[in-house]
């Protein structure tokens, strides 16, 4: 089974990284754009058919070490 | 000869290269910075190391736009002597003027301490002063020199002879092949993540990096030779 | 959401009626006497303003009364405490910043970013006096690293100095880290900063010159870190997690910036007054800067800078958002002020006004929203003298006999334990991670006494060192304080400096226990004395209150940050043994001292006892004559002996290059008590054969008992006490040991 | 409008984080978790309701910057 993990930053957390970007953007002429945040994408295959099973590893994943709940925010989307 | 040494906001080794030229062969040498748009009066252009733009995104990668590379791509396609190092090196890579990419080391964490180098070609525009397959101890400093060419690039740097650097003992980033350094097919623009401006004084540990400095020296006399001596 | 926060904020009334306040740790009494200054209710931006003004951070209500015992004055002595850090003369128009601070708390919750802006911010104190930094340092505290929440702080607290100091380009120098369950849930991290500084570039955060405009520069305000100087004040509870929103992000990249720019606007000579927003920052920049020139200030919070909408003047004014600095200039100057701000790529606005009537007036959205005496912000906090008690685990060690143990017979197993603990073991896992070498001036880097960092264009380098065994000073304060000053001093000495003064970091539990605000006395009693004794006054410092943890508070910890001058490159020496047949020293007296030590610790598993004795003339006697020794170009190795004693000194003493030793040594005490003891005011030496002697004549013209202990060469560590073989090792072997304790563990 | 900007690092190249968050995740008894990779999730808000040109523009500022096609691929979604 896939999953795909998206961690992004709280959204009163500064993200120093998307506003450096967002900098480098209009500098290169993309001036329309207006925020950029910036965070992870990961893809995690998990030998496993149980769907709720993943569903709960996946959580713990996360709370554990996927994300640093502290500062970040995730979600998550099994496949197959 | 007149060196000039970039500064991108975020460069931090920029001094250091500076006062690398200055006691290693006395040259002229200046900052110039990111907003540059006129390179000419210099004869070469080093990168230094550091964290351009917070090395936000990938290190080297929003530097690459700043409008002095303009002038960079110039002087290097004019023959003239380049060199990157560290963040100067991810700069080059980005910008398409090196072949291969630099991504994180495989230890995952930022690695500081001297290591030991073969110098792989000494025919460069900066390597020659050394004898080739020479060892050297040159300290590095970084988190991202996994350095990274797909299996056919790789194979083309080594019939051109464009390695310049491998590492010697333990490989201490997961760079492919051991690659610490390379140039570009004319040998005027390297590379390397180790920085030879830390190791140009005993006191600095080691004096092993002085000689890229006398190197570029003696290739841009031996080109300026014939000129004044016709 | 913002406005929903706005329409919240609490009545005048309310305030009062349901005592709001004292969730910002504001007394009964604190509050009716911020109604007696106000001269009427506060509402809830002063109760804000004030609470974090008053709070232990900012007004050192608890510790104040103690930190006046501190010596602060010398010749040398530039800027004593008081200004953002410390400043120190080394002659030719040169002087030197420095300065240490904790980020414990945040440390705990998030430790990449707790310790990240704790760097950040000891950065800001440094450049916003002038002074260009050149060198980082630190001193942390963890539990056992067997502990899995313990390694993750671990990690990222060395992620977060590492990934602040390696982009800023300051080069971490040096630092310790210990272990201990003590520490457990309640990591220290504290951060030294040094700087280099001209005399004449010195500032000072005031608000200079009535009716100057004041200027906010740095990345816009959010809503980081509201109250995280009040956060900084308590226990660390379960609450805490409920208070995250006290996490602020760090950005190396724009302090850089900032800190280009500063300099270069302070080099240009507009600056009347310049201070950095550290802790409730714009808060207390403003009014410590209005205070310190006897003036008022207007703020005008439309002006200032913000990254989130619908922000109120409760939330602008606490907001503990990293990388900004506030100055005054003359109107004159505004438009230069801004062009050198914008080469750097950043924006400064002009957000207040200095005024002459000592108030601080807030205005948002057309209407006066806060008004108060600077004075009582500042200086009118009350101070408490709180109440001290001998604790019971004190007067119980007195009787405890630490040479009771049965004798250790396996020396080269004891020998390997405590090279293998990983306090006493190597750090190059932890300073591998930082950069220590970017600004081409270290000399010595991490792995001897002290750092030395050459001062470029000149024969000079400052030497560098932080220290404290919380262990001694848990088992005697007074005693332990006097030695981390004088261990300091000793690491200084033996790297070729002369000590200069100190900056110190009173980590400790919560002064509201007689216990705790007993070892708080005895361990400033003990610096000071010490500081006399060695004449190294204190420039500057830090408090750190309410360390505690569900066991209850960690081991006082006192942590010693000093700088050392180095009057000539030649003297510049290590710890290292260098060439074989080198002569071996041991200076000072050995004596059955093993209360508090590595030895106790890792083979006895007990912390109990007393710690070993210091005198201060006789460590003041053997540090002048090391000094001398070096001076005279007699030295070939020093290196101080502190935890894990004669075994493990000469042991590292021998890593460095790889160099064996033998050793054979009779002293008056049992060899394992010998060997492992940890008595003060000792140094170990080595000299080239044909400088032996002179060593030797001159340590005795000094009066310091010097013992020949043996000879460098070889690849084992050999030492035999009283003629029987000890300890018998592979250096390699021992090495290994000590190299990889702290790896292994973190596998 | 805003797009979500994916960059995952290309299937022949090396992935030294992803390999040590699986391995961290074995230890943590995860042991179902048979690969990760892990890239870069971004959003990014851009001032125009021209779908058209967004697109055109998302592509061109991957190109140039979000992402490097010498060991990375991009992909992108808009909404709204
Ligand atoms: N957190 C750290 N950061 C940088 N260097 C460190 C750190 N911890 C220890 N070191 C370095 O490792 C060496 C040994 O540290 P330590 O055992 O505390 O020395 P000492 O006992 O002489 O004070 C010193 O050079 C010290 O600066
Ligand atoms: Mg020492």
């Amino acid at each position: 089974m896939k999953a795909k993990v998206y961690v992004t930053i709280k959204e009163n957390v500064l993200d120093p990284q998307g506003n450096a970007v967002q900098g480098a953007l209009h500098t290169l002429g993309f001036g329309e754009v207006s925020k950029v945040r910036i965070g992870k994408f990961m893809e995690v295959e998990l030998d496993t058919s149980d769907r709720a099973q993943a569903e709960e590893q996946l959580k713990s994943m996360c709370e554990k070490l996927l994300a640093n709940t502290v500062v970040e925010d995730y979600r998550f989307e099994l496949e197959g | 000869m007149k060196f000039a040494v970039l500064v991108f906001p975020g460069s931090n080794c920029d001094l250091d290269m500076f006062h690398a030229v200055q006691d290693t062969v006395g040259q002229d040498v200046d900052y110039v910075w990111h907003t540059a748009t006129d390179l000419s009066a210099y004869d070469a252009i080093l990168v230094p190391g550091g964290f351009s733009y917070g090395d936000y995104l990938r290190c080297g990668s929003i530097a690459r736009f700043a409008p002095v590379m303009a002038e960079v791509y110039k002087a290097a396609e004019a023959g003239k002597f380049v060199l990157g190092v560290c963040n100067g090196f991810q700069i080059l890579t980005e910008a398409g003027l090196l072949p291969g990419a630099l991504i994180r080391n495989n230890s995952l964490k930022f690695r500081c301490h001297p290591v030991d180098l073969v110098v792989e070609n000494a025919r460069t525009a900066f390597t020659n002063a050394y004898a080739q397959g020479e060892s050297v101890r040159i300290p590095i400093a970084h988190g991202e020199g996994n350095y990274y060419v797909d299996a056919e690039t790789l194979e083309q740097l080594k019939k051109n002879n464009q390695i310049v650097f491998r590492y010697a003992g333990e490989n201490p980033n997961g760079s492919i092949h051991n690659i610490a350094g390379v140039c570009n097919e004319r040998g005027n623009v390297v590379g390397m993540m180790p920085h030879p401006e830390r190791a140009v004084s005993e006191l600095l540990g080691s004096k092993d990096g002085a000689r890229m400095f006398t190197s570029v020296l003696n290739a841009w006399r031996e080109r300026h030779g014939a000129a004044i001596g016709r | 959401m913002a406005q929903q926060l706005a329409a919240k904020e609490p009545t005048v009334e309310q305030i009062a009626e349901q005592k709001i306040y004292k969730q910002f740790g504001v007394s009964d009494s604190e509050f009716e006497l911020i109604c007696e200054f106000l001269g009427r209710k506060p509402n809830y931006t002063e109760i804000g303003v004030f609470s974090v003004m008053w709070s232990e951070h900012c007004a050192y209500k608890n510790s104040k009364p103690l930190l006046r015992r501190f010596p602060t004055t010398g010749p040398k002595v530039l800027m004593g405490p008081g200004e953002g850090a410390g400043i120190v003369d080394i002659g030719d128009n040169q002087a030197v910043a420095f300065k240490i601070e904790s980020h414990n708390h945040p440390s705990a919750v998030e430790p990449y970013q707790g310790a990240a802006t704790g760097v950040g911010g000891i950065i800001r104190d440094i450049f916003s006096m002038g002074a260009r930094p050149i060198a980082l340092l630190n001193s942390l505290r963890f539990g056992k690293l067997d502990n899995e929440r313990v390694r993750y702080l671990f990690t990222h607290v060395v992620g977060g100095i590492a990934g602040y100091g390696n982009c800023i380009g300051i080069p971490t120098v040096a630092g310790e880290v210990m272990f201990d369950e003590a520490y457990e849930g309640n990591p220290l991290v504290n951060a030294m900063c040094v700087g280099l500084i001209d005399h004449d570039k010195i500032q000072r955060g005031v608000a200079k010159g009535v009716g100057n405009p004041v200027f906010y520069v740095g990345p816009a305000t959010g809503r980081d870190g509201i109250h995280g100087a009040t956060f900084a004040s308590e226990d660390l509870t379960a609450e805490s997690e409920a208070k995250r929103s006290a996490v602020q992000v760090g950005d190396p990249f724009m302090e850089k910036l900032v800190m280009e720019a500063t300099l270069e606007l302070i080099d240009s000579g507009i600056v009347l007054g310049i201070q950095d927003m550290g802790a409730a920052g714009l808060t207390c920049s403003s009014a410590e800067m209005a205070s310190k020139a006897g003036n008022g200030m207007e703020l005008y919070l439309d002006e200032v800078p913000q990254r989130e909408e619908g922000m109120t003047a409760y939330e602008m004014m606490l907001s503990e958002s990293q990388e900004r600095m506030l100055f005054v200039t003359e109107p004159q100057h505004e438009e230069q002020a801004k062009a050198i701000f914008a080469r750097w790529g950043l924006h400064c606005a002009k957000v207040g006004k200095v005024t002459d009537d000592g108030r601080l007036r807030l205005f948002h959205k057309g209407e006066q929203v806060a008004d108060m005496p600077v004075k009582a912000l500042v200086d009118d906090c009350p101070i408490y003298d709180k109440p001290s008690k001998v604790p019971e685990y004190y007067l119980q060690n007195g009787s405890v006999d630490t040479t009771r143990y049965e004798q250790v017979l396996d020396l080269t197993g004891a020998l390997k334990k405590v090279l293998g603990s990983p306090s006493l073991a190597s750090k190059e896992w932890v300073y591998s991670q930082y950069d220590y070498q970017v600004r081409t001036s270290t000399a010595v880097v991490p792995g001897s006494d002290a750092a030395v960092v050459m001062v470029r264009g000149t024969r000079k380098a400052l030497a560098m060192t932080t220290d404290c065994n919380g262990r001694y000073v848990y088992l005697d304060p007074e005693v332990g304080g006097k030695i981390a000053v004088a261990e300091a001093a000793r690491n200084i000495v033996c790297s070729g400096g002369e000590p200069l003064a100190i900056t110190d970091n009173l980590n400790f539990g919560s002064p509201e226990k007689p216990e705790v605000f007993w070892q708080m006395e005895r361990a400033v009693d003990g610096m000071s004395e010490a500081c006399r004794v060695l004449d190294t006054p204190v420039i500057g410092g830090n408090v750190s209150l309410y360390n505690e943890n569900v066991k209850g508070a960690i081991y006082p910890t006192p942590v010693v940050g000093m700088v050392g001058l180095v009057h000539d490159l030649d003297h510049i020496t290590t710890q290292n043994f260098k060439e074989v047949g080198d002569v071996i020293f041991l200076l000072g007296e050995t004596k059955a001292e093993i209360g508090g030590s590595e030895f106790q610790y890792a083979v006895h598993g007990v912390t109990e006892g007393r710690p070993p004795e210091i005198d201060l003339a006789v460590e003041r006697g053997v540090q002048q004559a090391v000094l001398a020794a070096i001076r005279a170009g007699l030295v070939a190795s020093a290196h101080d002996l502190s935890e894990g004693g004669l075994a493990a000194a000469l042991a590292e003493s021998c890593f460095g290059r790889g160099l064996g030793a033998s050793v054979e040594w009779t002293p008056n005490l049992r060899p394992d008590l010998a060997l492992f003891s940890e008595s003060q005011s000792r140094i170990l030496l080595s000299a080239k054969p044909e400088k032996a002697e002179k060593l030797a004549a001159l340590l005795k013209e000094q009066g310091v008992p010097a013992t020949r202990l043996g000879t460098v060469g070889g690849d084992r560590l050999t030492i035999k006490v009283a003629g029987h073989t000890a300890i018998d090792a592979p250096v390699e072997e021992l090495r290994r040991e000590w190299k990889e304790a702290i790896p292994c563990r973190m596998k």
